[in-house]
């Protein structure tokens, strides 16, 4: 095994975490702010030890006030520092809504180019963990509908790694959402694994016979459908997303113009999501390549319920994404 | 400010003084029961556990009749146990069965349960206080002689929609009381850390609202603070706010290692079990002794068991009625 | 003329107004709370003299504190009210998303059907009066993506006149859109136009060629359009969704499968737009029937600029309307 | 609480007392002028004039260093004039002109400057604070000597924003000074009907934040209140509230026919015309005479003059350029 290809054996918090402490080591600017970051070590024991490591001026435990410390966040922006605001879990993000799409989507525009905003948002997102309808909704495909925000959705632990310096170098508001199922993910990972780029969407696997879209939450189930799929004799390509918005349409549109499928798999509900966009933009500029109609798998618009099979009934599931698939690819194989 | 109990003569009546055990006891063995579960994961999602907290809800309810309202938040059992919701129902939501109280869809932050005018535990710190508030306005608008129980925790006091709510309340002089658990922490922040200014009467007397606090590990003093607090509200004075000074024994919730807080400092509130401490002060009075302990510790033994059994007994709600209730079947009456 | 077909000249303003004043006049737990909706008239002057006529009890005019008036509004639902509150301008309402998302549109889900809120919010959309970013946008289509909540964007003098009765009759919560750029919209209207129906589209002109679908401040640029179209010798039919969720499937996939072509004229901006959804489910369910992509003409994805040149440029006109349409009949005419 | 001015030397220069006298003015002729140019169709959209506060701003920003930060709201042409934002830069802005300081994309409610560090005008109540909160944040964390002026009515004291930023700046001791325009009146909402404790200090001060009223009609006072509450924030003692008691002579904006208030109440604040005190003390003094009075006038007319010249020439942006600064265009330094 050469240097380069030396791996480590790591979580997808592990990799958020070492993201972070990277970024605060590499610029003074950046400080890490939100409920519970510090003392208790991050709801989800992200931001674990690096009070400790930076103190608290730099690793900022904040009041319950969402709107408060997320117009912080902007506003320190806009005044030079680099934070990072994390927001427990994305319902709680409603509450700051009017900063961030009043405000930092708004003002680099409102002021003519004056004042940019280089703030990243960070928050949990997804169902799965059985926390019911206040706890696990995936709303990155609906902020994505904002024009001057950037909406990042970190699948792998390389873009759990490498995305937030990315986000940091960015002029912009950026927001990172971490599917909350993901963050024991385990894997191999480069040793040197830095910062990715975040304007493209990423070939998992490829394929030739349908294109199974999806990011986040649902790249999982989808590469294993996909692999369910090719004992089925289907060879799917599966598309991460990466970023929702700006979406890589050259990437998704390349795709389906090689397969001539394409099957969106997203956490989000049905109607009005991502998935809705994507669908429509392949309608516009490929119609003439599809041998069968986009497809999708998303949530039951149903707010999430607490028992477990309810909850599994209201997700997407890799038996949903193969029969899916496999009616396209039948129809018209 | 003076302590709510100073001209209040503690002297229950037997019986009484046995009910209000009871009701602790209850509340304390389910808890237990429930960690219990949790760790055999017949209980999922997020636990919040009220031991400690006891006699703020058992005195704080049992000054309300039958015909009030409660909103409260996630840390919700001890309170729909000293409503009234029967530990079955409650239990089998705790399983997620459809025999629970909210059909299995709400779990452990969502018991609901019209028939007490329990609406609801609330997993958004301080979304419960609007509502509340509207059930009060209800209630003047209708000029009914109810009134309506407001739980939060001191954390939420940080947030904009507590203030707001205060100042609608006070405003429009509604009937409804702000009973706030103050537990000195709000997950891993303490108080200190999350609020330029501690005292949190001071808050309500900022709008003008009449509020005391009082020893929450004190039964009968919360009784009587939420007494007076009541007849003041449902006499048409308008809102009261109560301030319980109390303690949480156990994790925020089932993932928390708590780093913020010592051994010792745990220890130092356990001297102040308000199970122990009502005891101590019953059998300095000869109102209680052993017989009555092991009287009680069968019958809440007996009813735990029969909840666990009815859980356990409970059904799965078929996944074909996942989307019942998303909406209303029926026009309301 | 019949006596039926008696006809009053009236306003949108006016129209919206007489729907208020009966919804009060009819039913005594109806009432209207916001700010500015009494002393100053509303503050598009809709509710102007309703202060004098029913008094503050039900002309409330509020503090400023949106989430904590919508909350309560969410609540005097719940306690039996059929509440009917106004926020001045959709931007606004992010600041009561919380109470909206997180308790309006999850709580009957939640409580297992217990708890319904029958509660109507009325808000002002959209742009064209050089209102700039944060005055502007058109949110309904994103609201529309939330389960549990009804949206409905009364386009029509008859729809703002007959929508909200149906609305407050509703068990579930309802919001209507109301776009700005209407309230001055005059034209006849029958004398007694009551209550309509939401639950379906109106083919607001029949037409064979291509069917224009919109909503809201849209559908008069729309009409006017095809009526350029018919000049052109294209029959456009125009759909008026009306009630952006749940969207009226059969009159829309109706009209695609007998005119073959859709263009979608949406405010909102592109990406995420309920535009999107309709290309999308028009894709899933009536692809075979298509003569060409489905196609958009939507508000550019900016914050809305000031100066009326840039504003104009950035919402959907007549001639991009009609230069859509022609391409898409030219294409495959 | 005591005012301010009490142990202030009512002496100033002569060159400080026409200094003060023309920036009131300046303000006073501005704004005269845009409701002219408002009836006469050349600004558009919302527009708030500020007449009859002049004191305020004129008083509080001169108590400013130039480093100092500025947030401030829809009402804030005073405030950007006397930051000194060119007047013809403003005047542009009204226009929608891309010489104006957001190059026409905000218009009135939305001025900006760079140069002065003026981070805009907010259209959103309360929406500036926490902007303001994390300027001051960020100089605090580069231990820079600067301080952030955040100018408010009295209608965001209800808004949880506030409340939530209060806190947030006085728990963090941010270098932050509230500058609380209470001009008795959101719109057409009477602070007594929208609070149901009305002393606005006392808010402050339920966050251990020092706060005093000062008379807001009175210059002199003003600029002492402010000087002294920078000062104090400044040295590093945290936040300071200085609630400024002022009235608005005009209507909230341009479509108000203020039903709210009587005429007889706006004569009898007219009397205390802040100009006109200003004016009729300096003469008292022997400070200010006709010539004075006429020189002044003269310069400021040749400003104003200079200014709307300089409107009436600007150039609109091209629509090509609608899309810009929606992203930044490149990295910040
Ligand atoms: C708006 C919001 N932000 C954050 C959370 C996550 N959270 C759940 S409980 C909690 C602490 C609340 O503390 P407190 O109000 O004191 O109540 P306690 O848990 O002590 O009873 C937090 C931060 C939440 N549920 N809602
Ligand atoms: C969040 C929000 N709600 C409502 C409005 C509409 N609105 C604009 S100004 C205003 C009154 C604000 O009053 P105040 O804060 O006292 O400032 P003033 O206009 O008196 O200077 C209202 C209600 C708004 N812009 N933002
Ligand atoms: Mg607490
Ligand atoms: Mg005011």
């Amino acid at each position: 095994m050469s240097a380069q290809a030396k791996t480590v054996r790591i979580t997808y918090r592990e990799a958020m975490r070492q993201a972070i402490r990277e970024a605060l080591q590499r610029d003074p600017r950046v400080f890490l702010m939100g409920e519970d970051v510090g003392k208790y070590g991050g709801c989800y024991a992200v931001s674990k030890g690096l009070l400790e490591e930076f103190g608290p001026e730099r690793i900022r435990d904040t009041p319950l006030s969402e709107s408060a410390f997320v117009g912080a966040g902007i506003g320190a922006a806009m005044g030079g520092m680099r934070p990072i605001v994390e927001i427990m879990t994305v319902n709680f993000s409603l509450l700051a809504l009017d900063q961030i799409v009043n405000n930092a989507a708004t003002i680099l525009y409102m002021s003519g180019g004056q004042f940019n905003i280089p703030l990243v948002i960070r928050m949990t997102t997804g169902a799965g963990r059985q926390l019911a309808a206040q706890h696990s909704h995936s709303l990155e495909g609906w902020y994505a509908h904002i024009p001057g925000l950037k909406i990042l959705t970190p699948a792998t632990l390389e873009d759990a790694r490498g995305m937030l310096w990315t986000a940091l170098e960015d002029p912009d508001p950026v927001l990172i959402f971490e599917n909350g199922a993901l963050y024991n993910m385990e894997g191999e990972m480069a040793a040197d694994a830095g910062a990715v780029d975040i304007d493209k969407a990423a070939i998992r696997r490829p394929g030739t016979d349908i294109s199974l879209m999806t990011y986040g939450g649902t790249l999982g189930k989808t590469l294993e459908a996909a692999a369910e799929l090719a004992r089925a004799g289907v060879n799917a390509e599966v598309v991460d997303l990466r970023t929702l918005r700006p979406l890589d349409d050259a990437t998704i549109l390349d795709s389906v113009t090689r397969t001539h499928r394409a099957l969106i798999v997203d956490e989000g509900w049905r109607s009005g999501s991502i998935s809705a966009e994507i669908s429509a933009r392949i309608m516009e500029r490929a119609f003439y390549e599809l041998d069968a109609p986009v497809a999708r798998v998303c949530s039951a618009e149903v707010p999430i319920p607490y028992a477990k099979h309810l909850e599994d009934a209201a997700l997407p599931q890799v038996p949903a994404i193969v029969e899916a698939a496999r009616a396209m690819v039948g129809e018209h194989g | 400010m003076m302590a709510a109990t100073a001209d209040f003569p503690r002297h229950p009546s037997r019986e009484h003084a046995l009910f209000l055990m009871r009701e602790m006891l209850r509340i304390r063995r389910f808890e237990e029961k429930c960690a219990e579960l949790y760790s055999a994961a017949k209980i999922r999602g997020f636990l919040h556990l009220y031991i400690g907290e006891e006699a703020v809800a058992v005195g704080a309810i049992h000054a309300l009749e039958p015909d009030d309202a409660i909103v409260a938040t996630y840390r919700e059992h001890g309170h729909a146990l000293a409503r009234g919701i029967p530990a079955a129902s409650i239990m089998a939501e705790l399983y997620g069965k459809q025999e629970g109280c909210s059909r299995g869809r709400g779990g452990s932050m969502h018991i609901f349960d019209a028939a007490t005018h329990f609406h609801g535990g609330n997993a958004i710190v301080g979304g419960g206080l609007p509502i509340a508030v509207g059930l009060a306005l209800a209630e003047k608008m209708r000029a009914e002689p109810r009134v309506t129980a407001c739980f939060f925790g001191e954390g939420a006091v940080a947030e904009g929609e507590f203030h707001e709510c205060m100042n609608l309340a006070a405003l429009w002089k509604l009937p409804v009381v702000f009973f706030c658990e103050n537990n000195l922490y709000a997950m891993g922040t303490a108080l200190k850390r999350s609020e330029s200014e501690t005292d949190l009467c001071l808050k309500a007397t900022s709008y003008e609202m009449p509020a005391w606090p009082v020893d929450g590990m004190d039964v009968l003093a919360c009784e009587e603070a939420a007494r007076r607090a009541v007849l003041a509200v449902r006499s048409g004075e308008g809102p009261c706010f109560v301030e319980f000074r109390t303690y949480r024994f156990r994790a925020h919730s089932m993932y928390d290692p708590q780093l913020y807080r010592t051994k010792e400092e745990i220890e130092e509130w356990k001297k102040r079990d308000p199970i122990v401490l009502f005891e101590a002060f019953l059998r300095g009075q000869s109102l209680f002794n052993d017989d009555d302990s092991k009287r009680l510790e069968d019958e809440v033994a007996a009813e735990l068991k029969k909840a666990v059994e009815f859980a356990e007994a409970g059904t799965w709600e078929p996944v074909e009625e996942l989307a019942k209730f998303v909406y209303s079947e029926r026009k309301p009456g």
